[in-house]
Order: structure tokens, then C-alpha cells, then sequence
């Protein structure tokens, strides 16, 4: 049966070839290209290099998201915090565009793009960073420091603006803040600036975690905390930084929005971390940490993105489209569990008191030695 | 503080006031510049006659109107200004207040039921689908390929609007219809919407949208396509919108006199706390919307047409 | 009683409290350069908590620590690492996700001058150390694919990867097979001719006296005895750890069995990662009412699969097992329980305990059923249950209420034991009952057992220790790679036992 | 200190008193005392019988989705689609309250009002059941699995209405289905309906924990599931009911608020899961499972509703309603897990691999024994 074939195959292999991830990674190819195939034939314009890009940059804004979410996941984490770390980081990106009064000195100032994106990505870091500290410091669970923070940081930002959208973000050339719209706006040698940021992203998350000493701290905590602690691994400073880099993640996705609407409003990305959490698990990471590729989550982002977009493109009904994006989301997320039926029980496998996510630890992706992007 | 209530003789829910006490003030979602005003204009207004006032949202959320509802009848409030969160699913929570002796006032939306509220004061939202879409008619010159964007269905205006819509352009052939999405008011939403819209239909030539919101979200995305050539109306007349339709990029909005009737509930809840009667003869109230366009933008004030 | 050779760490007054627990009361303990010292004591006795203490992991509550005649404080394990103390954990702690590679370079990674980790400097150096252990464990492995001894093998590779000054091992072999504890001690004899001062623990005595330099003994948290290797023997730890002699006991007599109660027919179970291969390979086994039998075997035999697919968890792929004549391979679990037929499961944190439990909730686990009155669980049947079973096994604690992780190892395993004895069982399959448990302990288990099959009730229990075989066991099996190769009646030699297993006699 | 002190205590009352679990409770009434107290002193019209009363109304709803998402969380898993249970609930309540019509008679039947409750009721378990199987047979993981079905709930109930909402849900006399508002409107005694159902629930669900084998099934498999499983209990059923519970729970909630507002809206409940997850952590349950208990989670309910209820009393606006709610949740968890620290590590506690929701599985609320709502 095909359950037994790739672990035979992987003794043929003890170079760390591991044909079980590159079937893996196979399979969730597999999901994505039905859903190209079926909404191709189902719709003429699915299918043009112009549409898979433009909806590549639709995947784009959730693939950043995910990525952030992978570093927490994978240190056994959850961030809830994301959808309202984006609004607030596009708000705080608008404000700087309207400009910086200083009325010691009478003026307004109007900073430069690059200053503006910068400001807005600190402040994601700033508020990963508390939920970090909650986290770490003073033990609070994952899920409740960051729901807490997902309430918390869309009252601040709708505090800042009163409810109001910042518009036309465009900025000036006389006040020399132009170009805020390239990022959403441009496309390099044709590609969508934010589907080019979303590579890059990937790439250096990629190699942060595959080949960098921090990475491996990422794995090894989220596999086992206490023998990573005991190990001498910085248990709390990488529980930190992850959540650092998924508000950063968060911000980024936010400037990008903003950036794309020449607007930003306070309530943009609600709900947004259920879509960016989906994304990630249906890429084969458990929620249990320790197990995941960027690679598998940009697959989940895109299969999500492509679906939804393929959905409206042929004119579903948006209840209709509710209902198969739950779908998907469930059977993509049993296919892995399913096919790695029974393989789950290793003479040592992870204790089973996480169980809140063990079902899923199946080792859905196994971690691929040189996965970039 | 709550001045001393004496009953009025032919109504006793009432109690007559001198100006004071408490008005609650329960918006939709002050997240959207358009329920802010709403609410601020009604704020501003009760603290102007003399009471205080409290604003709430319900977000769209029966049940939680409900509680807030609750709220303001523990509050001992003498009036309650409330945009309803659902035609039929807020009155019962408007039955209740009114059961507690306090005259509740329907701004925005209505219920599906009379004779409950003292006021249900709303914009003409049939007559302002019908403004824009006769706008949006002469903008497109009555012929081209056009997409509807969609509110959230649980908002009856949303239907009203695209019914309004409907009801106009169906009667122009050459204007046809090749899709209709939910947007959920949402700008992001709208945005991603049109750029996959467009996909479909390349060949569109005009966009007409169910607010303001989601019509700017679909002006970005033709931005960003380089599509300056196709027309796209919008509903609300929102600051932002005013500021697209005087830069070009949006061709009209209709402007709903959100502050008129917010201050008019006000007005009539003193009016009726002083003497009983509301001083107007029904309880349902439309107030016309206005069209922006081009021709009188620049008498734009905010969600306001200054003579 | 004099100690020679010169002390490289000491703790003088060492005093560790935990909340209320007294685990040391004021310790002076001594490591000498260049030999092995190895510490005795009862389950609880404060040994692990000692050795934590030496590296860094706790805090002492009170009382100082002397490195080179200089006072320390470890304020981590890295701190401890540092200066040339490293320690291999009782409780395994390698991350299962990761690679054999990545767990022994766990926070020490080898990295190359861009930064990014030196994955081939740190596979050859896991080549080397397993060359030395003679371990044929591939450095790219998941850990997770790995079984209790490879993984115990991994720790001891991560241990000696430090090149440390001093080489702390809290029970170090609780999982290995007799071959691999020499591979281990010939390691040790390496270092300590290096000059690497070793601190050694084990509830495996004679094993330990083979290497011990020096042997401390520590009850309740106190040193009550310490001599050099050369005036110590067996008794003399025994009898200053419990305070009394001990003996595993012999087969009990006296009585006729009775019918055969377990039939296990040519039952093959498939390797679940390899369905071709059979972890266990058409064995047959019987069992008669008032039977002890033992099954000795290596590391990876197939011991465990055996006893969990006749116990219910996972499926055999053929054969039969039939309990009382009826077979019951279509029945769950707990149907078999309730046929009398169960199983006290090899490792006791990840199957035996509900860590969130207190003890009495863990002991009446499995029989709550029969609490039942109308439908309600009688909370005085429970408790009187609850206090038959501690009474019964044992159970050194405060009362039903305590929480479990408040027990000892030991007594955590008699918790196990007591919760499948509270079903009445007819068939009681043990897998490994002694591991990790002191010699009084064990003799207690054992002496429960021969009572309980005196009674009628048919005892299969498993251990990887020829002397736990030689004691109760009224037959033995042997087993390797899924089949049994031989069957002894109980006066069998030693070394019959380990040859008939493929294993080399320990000289 | 004083972390030192209970537990020294401790030996004084072998006899099973429980003198952390006692202060532990204390600790959380006194959470809800303060948010009283403060609320009294800033409005005269806070503490009055009919405030309690009515603000009780309030809670018991989100107390009812609490309460059924502890069985969940005991169990080691989580629900996210209650919110979307409840409002189909509704949905289905209301279509039946206007008639099923039988066009092969021509007829159109009302059922009695019982009726409708009831198939409401089993609507939600058969939701509950399909997560369970997808969760214990699929082996889908338990946010993964209520996800989808968060969408593809809320999805049905849309598309059963079209979007709108079923009005005037009375009932008539002469059909003989009146009644249906009586849940939302009545008292009894004076006490309004929900809260006396939240009481027999919680009633009910305490017993069931405390007193049934079930009930030890939930905790020991939640704890750990391995070691429930050998001790012959059958953790794939347990499952599947804990999930069936809570789907009933969400179904008696959402029929609950469609009596409150003689009114059912597809889109009752949204993001009610989070509000019900916060409830049962505040109350000090683990996300890890094995640990909670229905007193701490009414607590918990309360002190979220009671906090949002005064908010709104006083005066406060929506943006700094929803910053105190985010930190009230999180100061809540926090002072539990402060409370709790040093106090985790035992020679033998729970594998560290749990990390997911580790931090708080320091024994928050231990389950109290005599522990009657
Ligand atoms: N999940 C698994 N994946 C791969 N191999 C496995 C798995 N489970 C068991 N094995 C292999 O099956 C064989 C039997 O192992 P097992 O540990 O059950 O034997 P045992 O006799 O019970 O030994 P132990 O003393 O460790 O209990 C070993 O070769 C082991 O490596
Ligand atoms: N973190 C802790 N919290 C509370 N009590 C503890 C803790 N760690 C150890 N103890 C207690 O301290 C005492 C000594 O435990 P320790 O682990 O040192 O025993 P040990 O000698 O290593 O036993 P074993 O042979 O079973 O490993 C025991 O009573 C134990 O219950
Ligand atoms: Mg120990
Ligand atoms: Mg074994």
C-alpha cells in the first residue's frame, strides 16, 4: 500500500534524503493543482500569468502573516494578536503619512517613506515583544496573552484615529514623502511588489530557520521546552523573539494593505489570524510545535487564497464560499492525517499531554533539511 | 443628575423633564466614520439641550443591542437613540425599553414593526439608491458592463440599496450586469474583490457599490490596474469618498444626511420628554439623501451639504 | 573509613526544600578526581535533586559548593557546563522533532564563520562519539524514530560531547541491554583514566559496584553511609539504603496451577513504520492460572508489542490470543479489562499516569465502573477502594489526595501497579515493573506478585535483568527479534538466560 | 513568602481539604468583587438587585458556551464553532417556529414550542458529533477541525435564510406554538430563565464531572490520553461527547438569545468562541486539559460579563471598552500563573513537550472535589 512504500524507500536514502517530505510536499503541490485545474476549466481567466499573480499578491498579504505565525507555532505558541497587530501598524503608518506635528516647534513634519515603514514595522515588533514578555515572563498561556493583546491593540488603534480611516496616503512630492502606494502599487519585471517582499520574507525566514543557530533554538523549544532549557538555549529570549518576529510579519502585511488602499483603516485584518493560523496547519505544521517548513505554509496560503479567489471568479455565492473554505480546510487537514495513520506511534513519540493539538503531530512535515522558500 | 420625575397625565411612560438626565446613544460600529458621526452628532445635540449622554455600538450583534439595551434601562436613561442592528431582530429589544417607560428613537434603520418606537427617522435609503443609480446611469452615458459590490446581507440596507440599484438599471439594456459580490463593507474585501472582478471581466466598464468604503477599496484596485477608465459610485458620502469624487477617481456619492436626522431624534426625544409629543405627526421619518458629484462638491462638509 | 584522592567538587551543608518537602537535609558530598563515585539510595532518597544541585539545574536552599577549593554558584546549567560539570538526566530530555545531530549540539551548535550552523563539523563529531559508544545510530535520524535505549545511548553521547572536568549519570542504563552497560563502563574506565571524575547512579547494584570507586549511601535526604569500593559490598549497600536485607524472592510453591487461561497463537504484530517487517513473529505463548512467567530479552526484542497487542492497544496482523478459551481480538481495551486481562505499561509518565490526577483518582482509574451506585460513583466506595489498593502496593504517601508528581519514581510505578490490581485481573501483564525503582521497592513488587499468582492469578511480566528473572518466575522466556528462542524452567543459570538471548556474558 | 505557605499548610489537612484550591477560589470571587465594588462606587445604579439580576441574564449565555467549551478543554481540545453552533441554532429554531411545510399533504404544521427547542438542541449536538468524529477519527486537530466547521456552519445558517433574519418567533395561540419568548422573557421567581437554565446546566455538567464516571473519563483523557486509553477507557467516544455537549450548549444558548429577541439572525454569535475560551482560562483551566472546573468558569463568565456590562454602565467609550476587556483577560490569567510559579516543576510533572499551552497548566484551579456549580 502507499503508506508503507516511502519509509521503505527512506533506508535506500540514509544521506538525510527523506522521501517522505518530498512526497509530502508533493501532495500538498497536489491540492493546489486541482484547484488550479478545476477553476481553469470551470473559468476561462483563472488560468493567465496576469491572474495567478494578481493572486499571488492576494496570497501575499496572508503568506506573511502565516510565516510570522509558523516562528510561534513552531515554538509551541499561538498569536491571535496578528489580525489587530496589522491594523494597527497600517494606522500608525497613516498617521506618520498625515504627518508629525511638533508644537514645540510649530511645524509638521512629514517623514520620509522608508522612516514611516520603518516606525510602523518597530511598532509590530513592540507589541510582539509584550506578548512575548506576557508569555515568557509571566507565564501567561499563549492563546489568552494574545487574545487579550488582539483586544487590547484594535482598541488602541481605533483610539488613535476616533474610527476614522486615514485617506490618501499617496503622499507629496513637496513634502518629499512620496511612494508610500509603490509598495502596493508597483510590480518588479512584473511581479507585484508585495509577492516580491513575501519571497523575501520567506527566504530569510527560511534560512533563520534551516541554517542559523537561532532556528534550531526555534525547533528545539517548541519540541521539547524544558530539555531545550536545560540544554543552555535562551528559552525565553527565542520565546520572545518569535513573537517579535510575527508582529513584525504583522506590521509588514499592515503597511502592505495600507499601502495597496491608499488608506488605512483601524479595522483592517480582523479575523485574519483564523485564515494565517489554517494556512500554516494545512502546510503541515502541528499546532503542538516543533513541526513545520515555511515552504508547507506558503503552500497552505496559497491553497486558501487560490480557492477563495477561484471561488468569486466563478461567481459562487458567498455563502457558498464560506462553506468551501471550511471545507478545504478540514479535508486538507485530514488528508495528512490520514495518510500518516498509524505511523504516529514511535517508541518514544512526543508525550501525549498536548493533546490540544496532538492529533495533529502526526509528523505531517517532516522538517526539509534544505527547504528555502 | 436625574431630575425629579412627576408623570404626565395622558402618558405615563413619560416622565416630563426639565432638560436633564441621561440619553443613551446606541450606534452600529464606530469603527466606520459613518456611525461616528452618527453618534457624535447625536452626542453633541443631547449635551447642547441639557442631558448627558452615553454612546454604545452593537456591532451589528442583535444580542448584544439587547444587553445594551438593558443598560440603558438600568441607567435609568429618559431617552434611548438607537440604529438598529436588524429589521427583525431588534424589536424586541426596542419593545423592551419602551415596556420600561423610556421613548426610544430609531435612527438610520428601521424595524419591521410600528407603533413601538416614538421616532424611526432614516434616510431615504430606495430614494438614494434610486439618486445614484439615475447618476450612475448618466455617468456611464446608459450603456457599458458593470459590477455590483454588496454590503453584508444581514443589513437590510445592503438589500435595500441593490434592490434601489436594480430597480433603476434594469430598465437600461445596454447597461449589463456581469457579477454581484459581497464585500461586507469591508475596503480590503472590496479591493480584492474588484481585482478578481476584473479578472473575470476584464470588459468592465463601470463599478457600483453598495458604501463608501467598499467603492474606495475598488478604486484602489483599478488604480493599481491603471484602469482610470471605469466609473465607479459609491453610498454614504463620506469624507473620504467626498475627497475621491473631487479628485475624479470616483464619480459620484450619495450623501446620506446622517447628522440631520441624529440631531432631529435628539430633538424630538426633548420635545417629547418636555411635552409628551415628539411634535411630528409620524413615526416613521425619511430624510432625502443628497447625490454629490462633481457640480457641488466644494459645498461638502463633513457627511453634510452646506447650502 | 578513609576517602583518598583529591576532591575536584564538594557540597558542604547542603540543604534543598521544596515548598514543604525536606529533600536534603544539610549533604556533604565529595567527587574525586579521576574515579567514580557512585550514589545509592531509596526512591526519594534525594539523589537526582543532589546532582541537580551539582549542575546547575536547582538552586540549593541553603549551603555552598566548592569547585577547586574555590566557592561557586551555578545560576545555570550553562554556568555549570562552563566550568566542566555536565550531567546526564534521569528523565530523558532530547526534543523528539529533531535529528540525533541536532539534539547533542542542543545549545552548543558548532557554527561556521558566516554564522549559519556547521552541520558537517557537527556530523562527524556524532560519527565519533557514537564510533566510541558502538552505536550504529545514523546523526541524521529524528530522535522520535529512535526507541528508550537509543535515545538513553543519545544522552550519554551528548553528555560526553562537552569534554567535561566532571561527568554527572542519574541513571544512565535504565534502558540499556546488558552489552551496551559495558560498551558504557568501558567508556567510563576511559575517562577516569583521562582524569574525568565521574558521579554515578543506579537502582542497578551489582552492575554499579562493577565500576564504583567510591560509594556514598543517601536515605532521606541524609548521608548515612560512605566507604571506598574496597570495603563495600552488596549487603553493605542494601542494608544501609532500606535498612534491612532484601531478596527478590522465589517462585511460590505449594499449589497446583490451574487451567490455562492465556493462549497467545503464532501472533505476528507488523512494525507500524514497516509493515513488512514483524516486531513480533509468530509467537506462541501459554499461560495457566497461578503461572509466573518471565520474559527476558535485549533492548528492541519485541517485548512491548507483545504484551500491548495481547493488552488490546494496536492491532496484531495474525494469530490469535485467546483469554480463557475465547478469543479476544475483536474486543477493546476496556473489555478486556473487564475480562480480566490487563497491563501495567513499560513507561509510567507516558502510559501509566494522569500527571493532572491525584493518586487515588490514578488508582481507582481503571475500575470505576464497579463505584458505580444507581448512577452516581460513590465517593466512599472510592475511597475505601482508594485505601485498599495504598495499603496493598505500598504507596508511600500522604493519602489518596496527594498529587502525583509529589510520589517517587518508585512509588509512581506502585500507583501503576495498583490501579490494574484494583480490576481484580485474572492475567496480569507487567512490562518492565522494575524499572527505575529501588531494591525494596522491587522486592515489595515482586513479593505482590508471587502472592497474587498463589491466589490463581496467571503473571506475565517482562525485564531486561537476568536476576529479576531468577526470582519469582516459575518458567522463562526468552525472546529476540520477535520470537521466543528458548524456555527455561526457574533453575536456570545466568548464564544460560543471556546466551540463549545472543548476548555476551558480562565478564 | 507566601508562595511557601499553603502548601506547608497542606499536611495539616491530610484529611483532603484543600487549602490552595480554597484560596484559589477566593482569589477569583475577589476578582469579581473588585470589578462589583469599583463599578458601585462610579454608578449609583450598578448594584441594585435588578442589575444583578439582569447582568446575570447577560452572562448566562456566554456562561452556557463557557461551561460546554470547559468539557472541551478538559477533554485537551477547544471548540471555535460554537459561535456559529449558536446562531444555527437559532436559525433552525425560527424556520421551524414559521411552519415546516409538508407539500405532499398541502399542509403546513407548526410544532409545539418543546418540539422546536428540542430540534434546535439536537442540531447543535449533531454538529458537536460531526467534530468529535473529525477529531478522533480523522484525526483532524481540534482547532483545525471546529475551524472549518466555523465556516462551514455559519455558512449553512446564511444560506438557510438568505442572509436574513426569521421575525416574530411569539408563537400564536391558535397555532399552539406559543411560548417561545418565554425563555427570554420570564422569570422565575423573579430570576430570568437563562439564568435558572445556566444553573441547572451548571448544576447538571457539575455533577456529571464530579460524580459520574463519565465525568472522570473527560479528566483522565484530557490529562493524559495514553494512559487513559490502557486503563480501558474509551478516549474516541469521550471525545466525540464532549464535543456533542458543547454543541448542545451553543444550540440552548443560541435559542436562548433567538427567545430573548423573538428573532433569529444568521449571524448570532459571532466570535462568541473567543469570549467562551477567555471565560473557561480565566476560571483556571488548563489549554493543555486535565485541569478546570465549571465553579471557576461561571466565575470566569462573570467577571467578563459583569467588567463589560459596568463599562458600558459608566459610561465608557467602545475603543477603551475593548482595551480593559483584553486586559482584564490577560490580568486575570496573569495573577493566576503569578500566583502559581515555582510551584510547577514536581520530580515527575507532565512532560514539558505540552509547551503549547504549558505556561498555564500550573494547577490553576485544582479541581475542586464537592464542587457543585
Ligand atoms: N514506531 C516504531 N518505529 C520504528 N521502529 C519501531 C517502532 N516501535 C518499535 N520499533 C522497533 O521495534 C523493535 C521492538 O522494540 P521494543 O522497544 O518494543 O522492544 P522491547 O523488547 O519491548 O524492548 P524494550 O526493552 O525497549 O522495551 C525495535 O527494533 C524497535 O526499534
Ligand atoms: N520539584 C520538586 N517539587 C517537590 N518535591 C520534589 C521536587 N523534586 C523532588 N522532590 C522531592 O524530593 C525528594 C527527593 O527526590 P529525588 O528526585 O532527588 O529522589 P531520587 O533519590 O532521585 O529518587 P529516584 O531513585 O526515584 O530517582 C522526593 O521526596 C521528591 O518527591
Ligand atoms: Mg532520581
Ligand atoms: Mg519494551
Amino acid at each position: 500500500m502507499s503508506t508503507s512504500k516511502p519509509t521503505r524507500l527512506v533506508s535506500l536514502f540514509n544521506d538525510g534524503f527523506d522521501i517522505r517530505a518530498t512526497l509530502l510536499r508533493g501532495r500538498a503541490w497536489f491540492a493546489l493543482i486541482i484547484i488550479i485545474i478545476v477553476f481553469s476549466v470551470l473559468s476561462p481567466n483563472y488560468l493567465s500569468l496576469n491572474n495567478i499573480l494578481q493572486m499571488s499578491a492576494h496570497v501575499a498579504v496572508f503568506a506573511i502573516l502565516s510565516m510570522g505565525m509558523l516562528m510561534v507555532i513552531l515554538n509551541g505558541g499561538i498569536d491571535l494578536s496578528v489580525g489587530s497587530t496589522l491594523g494597527f501598524a497600517g494606522i500608525i503608518a497613516g498617521s506618520l503619512m498625515q504627518g508629525v506635528d511638533i508644537p514645540a516647534l510649530g511645524i509638521k513634519l512629514f517623514p520620509a517613506v522608508w522612516v514611516v515603514v520603518l516606525i510602523a514595522v518597530a511598532c509590530g515588533a513592540g507589541i510582539g515583544f509584550i506578548n512575548g514578555v506576557l508569555i515568557s515572563r509571566f507565564r501567561v498561556a499563549p492563546f489568552v496573552a494574545t487574545l487579550g493583546m488582539l483586544y487590547v491593540v484594535r482598541g488602541a488603534a481605533l483610539l488613535i484615529t476616533g474610527g476614522l480611516t486615514f485617506p490618501k496616503l499617496q503622499g507629496s512630492a513637496d513634502l518629499g514623502n512620496t511612494g508610500f502606494n509603490w509598495l502596493g502599487f508597483n510590480r518588479v519585471f512584473g511581479v507585484p511588489v508585495g509577492v516580491v517582499i513575501m519571497l523575501v520574507i520567506a527566504i530569510l525566514l527560511s534560512v533563520l530557520l534551516n541554517r542559523t543557530v537561532f532556528g534550531r533554538w526555534i525547533y528545539a523549544s517548541g519540541g521539547n521546552n524544558r530539555a531545550a532549557e536545560l540544554s543552555g538555549i535562551p528559552v525565553k529570549k527565542v520565546q520572545i523573539r518569535v513573537y517579535v518576529i510575527s508582529g513584525m510579519c504583522a506590521a509588514i502585511a499592515g503597511v502592505i494593505i495600507a499601502s495597496e488602499l491608499t488608506s488605512a483603516s483601524p479595522v483592517a485584518g480582523e479575523t485574519f489570524e483564523l485564515t494565517a493560523i489554517a494556512a500554516v496547519v494545512i502546510g503541515g505544521a502541528s499546532l503542538a510545535g516543533g513541526i513545520g517548513a515555511i515552504r508547507g505554509t506558503l503552500l497552505g496560503a496559497f491553497v486558501i487564497g487560490f480557492l477563495s479567489d477561484g471561488l468569486v471568479i466563478i461567481g459562487v455565492s458567498e455563502y457558498w464560499q464560506m462553506i468551501f473554505k471550511g471545507g478545504v480546510i478540514v479535508l486538507a487537514v485530514m488528508l495528512n492525517a490520514i495518510h500518516y495513520r498509524g505511523r504516529k506511534r514511535g517508541p518514544d513519540s512526543p508525550p501525549p499531554t498536548a493533546s490540544f493539538a496532538a492529533v495533529s503531530s502526526a509528523p505531517a512535515e517532516p522538517r526539509a533539511e534544505k527547504n528555502v522558500a | 443628575g436625574c431630575a425629579g420625575a412627576t408623570p404626565t397625565p395622558d402618558d405615563n411612560a413619560a416622565p416630563a423633564s426639565d432638560g436633564g438626565g441621561l440619553i443613551s446613544i446606541i450606534v452600529n460600529d464606530p469603527a466606520n466614520p459613518y456611525w461616528t458621526a452618527e453618534g457624535d452628532a447625536a452626542k453633541a445635540e443631547a449635551e447642547k439641550l441639557g442631558y448627558t449622554a452615553n454612546v454604545s455600538a452593537h456591532k451589528g450583534d442583535s444580542k448584544l443591542e439587547s444587553d445594551l439595551i438593558d443598560t440603558a434601562i438600568t441607567n435609568k436613561s429618559v431617552a434611548i437613540i438607537i440604529d438598529p442592528a436588524d429589521a427583525d431582530g431588534s424589536i424586541g429589544a426596542v419593545q423592551k425599553a419602551t415596556d420600561a417607560g423610556i421613548p426610544v428613537f430609531l435612527v438610520n434603520a428601521e424595524i419591521n414593526e410600528e407603533g413601538i418606537a416614538k421616532g424611526q427617522l432614516v434616510s431615504n435609503n430606495a430614494q438614494g439608491a434610486a439618486l445614484g443609480a439615475t447618476e450612475f446611469v448618466k455617468a456611464t452615458g446608459g450603456k457599458g458592463i458593470y459590477v455590483e459590490l454588496k454590503g453584508k446581507p444581514s443589513d437590510n440596507n445592503a438589500a435595500t440599496r441593490s434592490n434601489g440599484y436594480a430597480s433603476v438599471l434594469s430598465q437600461y439594456p445596454d447597461l449589463k450586469l456581469v457579477g454581484q459580490e459581497v464585500a461586507n463593507w469591508d475596503t480590503k474585501e472590496a479591493h480584492d474583490k474588484t481585482q478578481t472582478l476584473l479578472t473575470a471581466h476584464p470588459e468592465i466598464t463601470a463599478i457600483i457599490a453598495g458604501n463608501d468604503t467598499m467603492a474606495l477599496g475598488a478604486i484602489a484596485a483599478l488604480k493599481e490596474a491603471s484602469r482610470t477608465d471605469v466609473i465607479v459610485g459609491g453610498f454614504d458620502g463620506s469624507p473620504d469618498a467626498a475627497a475621491a469624487v473631487a479628485d475624479g477617481s470616483m464619480a459620484y456619492t450619495v450623501l446620506q444626511p446622517v447628522t440631520i436626522y441624529a440631531t432631529a431624534a435628539v430633538t424630538q426625544a426633548d420635545a417629547f420628554l418636555k411635552s409628551g409629543k415628539t411634535g411630528v405627526a409620524t413615526e416613521k421619518q425619511t430624510f432625502d439623501c443628497f447625490l454629490i458629484n462633481k457640480d457641488n462638491i466644494a459645498k461638502y462638509g463633513s457627511f453634510s451639504i452646506n447650502p | 573509613m578513609v576517602m583518598q584522592g583529591e576532591v575536584l567538587l564538594s557540597a558542604r551543608s547542603v540543604v534543598k526544600r521544596y515548598g514543604g518537602v525536606h529533600a536534603l537535609k544539610g549533604v556533604n558530598f565529595e567527587v574525586h578526581r579521576g574515579a567514580v563515585t557512585t550514589l545509592f539510595g531509596e526512591n526519594g532518597a534525594g539523589k537526582s535533586t543532589l546532582m541537580k544541585i551539582l549542575s546547575g539545574v536547582e538552586v540549593p536552599t541553603s549551603g555552598q559548593l566548592i569547585l577547586d577549593g574555590q566557592p561557586v554558584e551555578f545560576t545555570s546549567t550553562v554556568d555549570a557546563r562552563e566550568k566542566g560539570i555536565s550531567i546526564i538526566h534521569q528523565e530523558l530530555s532530547l526534543a523528539p522533532n529533531l535529528s540525533v545531530r541536532d539534539n547533542i549540539f542542543m545549545g552548543r551548535e558548532i557554527t561556521t564563520n558566516r554564522g549559519t550552523v556547521d552541520y558537517a563539523a557537527e556530523e562527524k563529531a556524532v560519527r565519533a562519539l557514537m564510533e566510541g559508544l558502538e552505536e550504529n545510530i545514523s546523526p541524521k535520524t529524528l530522535v522520535s524514530e529512535l526507541r528508550l535505549g537509543q535515545q538513553q545511548i543519545v544522552e550519554i553521547a551528548r553528555a560526553l560531547s562537552v569534554n567535561s572536568r566532571i561527568l554527572i549519570m542519574d541513571e544512565p542504563t535504565s534502558a540499556l541491554s546488558a552489552n551496551e552497560v559495558e560498551v558504557l563502563f568501558r567508556v567510563i574506565h576511559d575517562l577516569t583514566a583521562s582524569g574525568v571524575s565521574i558521579v554515578y547512579i543506579s537502582h542497578h547494584l551489582e552492575e554499579a559496584l562493577q565500576i564504583t570507586d567510591f560509594a556514598v549511601v543517601l536515605r532521606d535526604g541524609e548521608i548515612v553511609a560512605q566507604d571506598e569500593a574496597a570495603n563495600i559490598d552488596l549487603v553493605w549497600i542494601v542494608s544501609n539504603m532500606v535498612g534491612r536485607n532484601f531478596d527478590l524472592g522465589t517462585p511460590p510453591t505449594g499449589y497446583e496451577f490451574g487451567e490455562t487461561v492465556l493462549q497467545v497463537k503464532q501472533v505476528s504484530v507488523a512494525d507500524p513504520a514497516n509493515p513488512d517487517r514483524y516486531l513480533v513473529n509468530n509467537l506462541t505463548l501459554d499461560i495457566r492460572a497461578g503461572e509466573i512467567v518471565c520474559v527476558y530479552g535485549l533492548m528492541g526484542a519485541g517485548r512491548t508489542e507483545l504484551l500491548e497487542a495481547v493488552a488490546g492497544r494496536g492491532s496484531i496482523a495474525s494469530g490469535e490470543v485467546l483469554l480463557n478459551g475465547m478469543d479476544v481480538a475483536k474486543l477493546s481495551i476496556a473489555q478486556r479489562i473487564e475480562r480480566g486481562l490487563g497491563l501495567v505499561p513499560e513507561d509510567r509518565q507516558r502510559d501509566g499516569l494522569v500527571q493532572t490526577m491525584t493518586v487515588g483518582h490514578n488508582l481507582s482509574l481503571a475500575s470505576l465502573q464497579s463505584l458505580v451506585k444507581g448512577v452516581l460513583m460513590s465517593s466512599t466506595s472510592e475511597s475505601r477502594l482508594v485505601d485498599n489498593q495504598i495499603a496493598k502496593v505500598h504507596v508511600k504517601t500522604n493519602g489518596g489526595g496527594a498529587a502525583i508528581g509529589s510520589l517517587s519514581g518508585g512509588n509512581q510505578q506502585k500507583v501503576v501497579i495498583g490501579k490494574m490490581l484494583a480490576t481484580n485481573p485474572t492475567v496480569i501483564l507487567l512490562d518492565e515493573p522494575s524499572r527505575g525503582i529501588d531494591v525494596g521497592a522491587k522486592a515489595e513488587v515482586f513479593g505482590l506478585l508471587s502472592s497474587l499468582a498463589s491466589q490463581g492469578v496467571a503473571v506475565l511480566y517482562s525485564t531486561s535483568e537476568v536476576g529479576e528473572c531468577l526470582s519469582i518466575a516459575h518458567r522463562i522466556v526468552v525472546m529476540n527479534k520477535g520470537r521466543i528462542l528458548a524456555s527455561f524452567g526457574p533453575n536456570v543459570t545466568k548464564e544460560q538466560i543471556m546466551s540463549a538471548s545472543g548476548e555476551a556474558v558480562l565478564a
